[in-house]
């Protein structure tokens, strides 16, 4: 509604866009692409909270954006039935740390009625998730991705980048299974809210289609003294990092993953080989974190290419504080991650 | 817990009914009672793992809903699902051999008595999780209203699962939202031990219909035509587009809650009133009170069924060992 | 969506109350009003980070509610709590500091907006996601009922939060062990931005009563009288041992949903019949024709709030920044 | 109600003990010294679905052994208000699975309110928790604590033998916070169950009164060429593996952490510095497992002490079949824990 018009000649003049300029893309591409696609949330006829349906309710009208009751349980349930029944639904969060009253429909109903039916059925479902914390206290900083990490039968995408967020969320869109497309808060870049600063936190995006299968990840910067894999916003806090590092001659190898399930683990085998080192840096704390998945993998895999231990920085056990003081003090910054850098490559 | 015996209305006349669907109402009933003896026997015999929650004394309400449907309407069942899915078509053959967990079973026998279910005959593979079908009901329903395939889906639950949230959400979604869904209430007067008096500070399910601006219906749920007056009636409602509708069919398990349950709970007087509404021996006799149907009839369909329920037994014993190299597959769709 | 205009009874006599009940009434509501038009000045300042829900407009429900309450009392508060905490008697000081992110805050800075409270003086802090203080809220009261202490427990939400299944499941528990718990619904008419008559098929939240067997009603939340009056009762049943009440208070924000919400969905005759019937200057105007109050009393309980307002401020800013060292402590009770 | 009196009987006659009766005797030992404390569930009036509860409502009464609707959201919520208020719930559920139905009221409220509230309340809370798979299909199959592993907030015990459960719950009922008890179903013993078999899983429970700390683990067999890790049902399909692979002449170190959360890490990592080898078994989803926690763990503070990569046995990312031949060719047995650890000591 409000500044639909503004975006749109945004579109059409300027292709540096924001990751909700590059994902309302994907979204409006992928909705004429197929009539089968609607997206269902709290308040989507208004944009929902970061904007992801800006101005589509105008353009697809009550059939295909539709605002629900305050009913996760139920508009998640019903997404699955419908899925199951042939349409494909997209389920907007306005954060993701809601979705934890409807565990359930995702744990024990989408991610295994395929696999306890014998694969009679299929639930294309993609759920467009704010995930982090972003100075509103701790039932709405939880990092939603290293909740749903263990469960089997799903598939976890993190874009970081706005490039990135068109061309995964176009193959979320169409692929046949339940897709958690997790979005930092602060890197939607939505009109109103903080957009946190780095080099590819906003940029380029063709107008051309492409798609980004899921499960391959990048090397956002390359280097050769130590690998670190980062996502969402710490793959921004990094890539500050590693440039000041660089002014010091330390070069960071960063791998952004992408997708964390699947995962691309044979792209950190490979970094690893190279460099001998291995930070991971993530938002989710740290017990049970993905981190601790990508570690246990090398050290199942590339053991002995290591020249140091392995390393992690996440939030340390605790919900997150409301006040910005001990909210930064306990999730990865820039400087805790160049102290961690410099700490390995001394090992 | 106060005791609810059972309050058979006056039966309703039969005269009016095609023998077809009279047949196939005892027809199906019956192979219900039959494939839960069955179950049973096979279970203590040890060729069925896990547990099971066995339906019969049920099979009224399961089969005069099924057959108010149209074959191509869905049913989501439930922990309690083997009559549900029967009187919907699903072969006792395939659920036999889920059973036994061998390949030939209707989920591959990866799902087991829980999950038992076919796409093919519109049963949703089972949801055992207490409230959890209700939102996938209201969401299959959502897509035949959107694709207009005037389609319809009935949720089974029980009425213990009445007081999850997850339910309380699905009905209000269907309701303002006009779903093609019908909530069905096998009212069995427990959820596991608990009586329905004692978790409930209300006379039936079906007054909880008006919070949702739905209409709700409580009967009772031991006479297959009751139900599938009703039945009929709320799927007319859903197919015009008019919305869910709430019916609670008062009934009773014979048996435990699960394979281990002797079911002490239940008073004496309360457990005998209700054996004596057997819903099956009662339709028969109704049946040959009507000068369609002979003794003869209605042993045929029995010796029938009962040859059936071997068979799926024999089925089930002979298809062979699953292969473990299925256990990875049907994770993802491709 | 159909509009729903304030329809304010004609005002109930206050000659019957007590001085000092109304007058702490208006002070109530006038500090919160204060209150929150400060927070919002503040924010805009940039003096509070994260994100604001204020309640202006809903003060005669908050206050109504509170003062029918005990000190030893509980409420739990919702995302739109600042006004429910100040009319229980939360200091606006220790409130204000907690927005700035400071020791010195009701929770230490930990918390923030959206979990402001104190236990000292009955208020549970607050919790942001809809619908889930509802069974906490339930389970406070029954601690209460178990001490035999004859404290009870006020829970307070918005109406989109009576469609949330934690919500059923908390009233249904509240009904059948008649705990002593009023369920207080705020209807603004609005969950964020979509208007109730769009997601329930009912008239009013508080038809959802009798599904609980629950009494409930249905009240003009904009005269702080009303409110009292039905609380007072709802909270005299639940001391008694009568269970829970449901109390629906029609109200409406003057605001948007959250800090940047323009909330422009509303239909301006909505917004201008409701701003029409502020509680604040319709409740002062009504004093005034009492002849116990004159414009200076009310002036001089005005002049001390602007005050403690502004002191408020003060004391946040002035409070010292946290020490990180805070940031590890009070996940676990030791 | 059933057989209270063989129950009471064994216990006076026999301290071999199962990890119900166990904790049977934990829970009314810890009813009688607190009044504050009770009971809350399905069914648990006439035992509860693992026989917890057997016998304690004719003891205990209606005030203290309470049956609940089906309403995980509700008598969990409710269980976290009284706590607050100052009573002691014990929530016991059915099968652990049906947590997930009230996920929120853990991961959002009963873990987080003493932090948001900067400490001003506690939550003395113990869940009783069947946990793991018993031929029932994916959805009464979850291992819970892996699913809760990664909530900061709270704490996990996993014991696997009578003795630990006993002194391990008397601990988490006197604890003052959300306590995850999770026994594995095939472990309980009770009546018409399968009960697994090891030499420990049945044992002597002394009769007088003992508590064992939350997050202190315990060598159950000492060795020298490998470290293995594992809880629940693993551990007794590792003291197995062990006796097999102890006749091959391969000594193992078998450690069982009791506690999940809070963990005993430095007991692996002496461990470790011995064996010079680790590998952790656990019925989880490998993904995101607590194992993982582990092997990040130990390649951070012990990588130096390796002589072979680290590796893991877990349940791979599937839900869990009914079939039996299904479950068990995905759920670690012995033969694979053997063959594991025979390929370990070949590294
Ligand atoms: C959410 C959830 N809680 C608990 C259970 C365990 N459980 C299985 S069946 C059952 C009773 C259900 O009662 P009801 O809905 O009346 O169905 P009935 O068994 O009588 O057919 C319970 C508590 C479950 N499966 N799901
Ligand atoms: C479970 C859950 N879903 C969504 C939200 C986001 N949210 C915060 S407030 C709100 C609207 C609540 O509406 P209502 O209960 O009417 O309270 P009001 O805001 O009008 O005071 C929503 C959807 C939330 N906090 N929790
Ligand atoms: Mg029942
Ligand atoms: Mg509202």
């Amino acid at each position: 509604m409000q500044n639909k018009k503004a975006n749109r000649s945004l579109k059409e003049n300027d292709r540096d866009l924001t990751i909700v300029q590059a994902m309302r893309e994907a979204l409006r591409e992928e909705m004429y692409r197929d009539q089968k696609v609607f997206v269902i949330g709290e308040d989507v006829r208004i944009g929902g909270s970061f904007l992801f349906t800006l101005g589509m309710f105008d353009e697809f009208g009550p059939e295909r954006i539709i605002n629900t009751p305050i009913s996760e349980v139920g508009f998640i349930g019903l997404a699955i039935g419908a899925a199951i029944q042939g349409l494909r639904p997209i389920v907007d969060f306005q954060y993701s740390d809601f979705l934890l009253t409807a565990f359930d429909q995702i744990a024990q109903q989408g991610s295994k009625l395929r696999y306890m039916s014998g694969g009679q059925v299929k639930i294309p479902l993609v759920f467009q998730l704010p995930t982090g914390a972003s100075g509103r206290g701790a039932q709405h900083a939880n990092s939603i991705e290293g909740i749903l990490f263990h469960l089997p039968g799903i598939k976890i995408v993190t874009p970081a980048t706005p490039y990135d967020a068109k061309g995964l969320f176009k193959s979320a869109v169409r692929d046949d299974n339940m897709v958690f497309f997790c979005v930092h808060k602060l890197l939607y870049g939505s009109k109103g809210r903080q957009l946190v600063q780095s080099n590819i936190s906003k940029g380029f995006v063709p107008e051309e289609e492409y798609l980004i299968p899921l499960g391959v990840g990048e090397v956002k910067r390359e280097g050769t003294d130590v690998t670190v894999v980062a996502n969402l916003l710490m793959l921004h806090r990094v890539m500050n990092a590693a440039e000041e590092l660089a002014k010091e001659g330390i070069s960071i190898e960063i791998i952004d993953p992408r997708t964390l399930v699947p995962f691309d683990t044979d792209l950190v085998v490979n970094s690893v080989k190279k460099t001998g080192r291995l930070l991971i840096v993530e938002e989710s704390n740290e017990r049970g974190g993905w981190g601790a998945q990508v570690a246990a993998d090398i050290a199942a895999r590339a053991i002995s290419y290591l020249d140091a231990p392995i390393l992690r920085l996440a939030t340390p056990d605790v919900p997150i504080p409301y006040s910005p003081v001990l909210e930064s003090a306990v999730i990865p910054n820039k400087q805790k991650i160049i102290d961690m850098i410099i700490r390995l490559t001394k090992k | 817990m106060k005791i609810r015996k059972p309050e058979p209305p006056k039966n309703k006349s039969i005269t009016g009914y095609e023998v077809n669907l009279l047949e196939e109402m005892y027809r199906r009933m019956y192979r219900i009672r039959k494939f839960e003896l069955m179950v049973n026997t096979q279970f203590l015999k040890g060729n069925i793992p896990g547990t099971i929650h066995l339906s019969h004394g049920q099979e009224a309400s399961a089969v005069g809903a099924c057959l108010a449907l149209n074959e191509d309407d869905f049913i989501t069942i439930t922990h309690r699902g083997h009559g549900q899915a029967i009187a919907k078509g699903l072969s006792t053959k395939s659920i036999m051999a889920e059973l036994f967990g061998k390949a030939t079973g209707c989920c591959k026998g990866k799902g087991g008595s829980l999950h038992i279910g076919n796409m093919s005959v519109g049963v949703l593979p089972a949801i055992a999780i207490v409230g959890a079908s209700s939102p996938i009901a209201a969401g299959m329903a959502f897509a035949f209203k959107r694709k207009e395939s005037k389609q319809i889906v009935c949720n089974f639950f029980g009425d213990g699962t009445a007081n999850k949230g997850d339910w309380h959400e699905a009905l209000n979604l269907a309701a303002i939202w006009s779903l093609p869904v019908i909530f069905l209430c096998e009212n069995n007067l427990y959820g596991v031990s608990t009586h329905f008096s004692d978790v409930f500070p209300i006379e039936n399910i079906a007054d909880r219909a008006p919070a949702y601006g739905m209409p709700g219906i409580t009967i009772y749920g031991n006479d297959p035509i009751i139900v599938y007056e009703e039945v009929l009636e709320a799927a007319k409602r859903a197919r015009s587009g008019k919305g869910p509708t709430l019916v609670e069919c008062l009934t009773y398990r014979q048996g435990g809650h699960k394979r281990d349950d002797p079911a002490t709970y239940r008073p004496k007087e309360e457990v005998d009133a209700w054996l004596k509404q057997d819903p099956i021996p009662n339709f028969r006799e109704r049946l040959l009170k009507d000068n369609r149907f002979s003794d003869e009839n209605l042993k045929a369909i029995e010796q029938e069924i009962d040859v059936e329920i071997a068979e799926a037994v024999e089925f089930a014993q002979n298809s062979p060992m699953l292969s473990i190299s299925l256990a990875l597959e049907d994770v993802y769709a491709e």
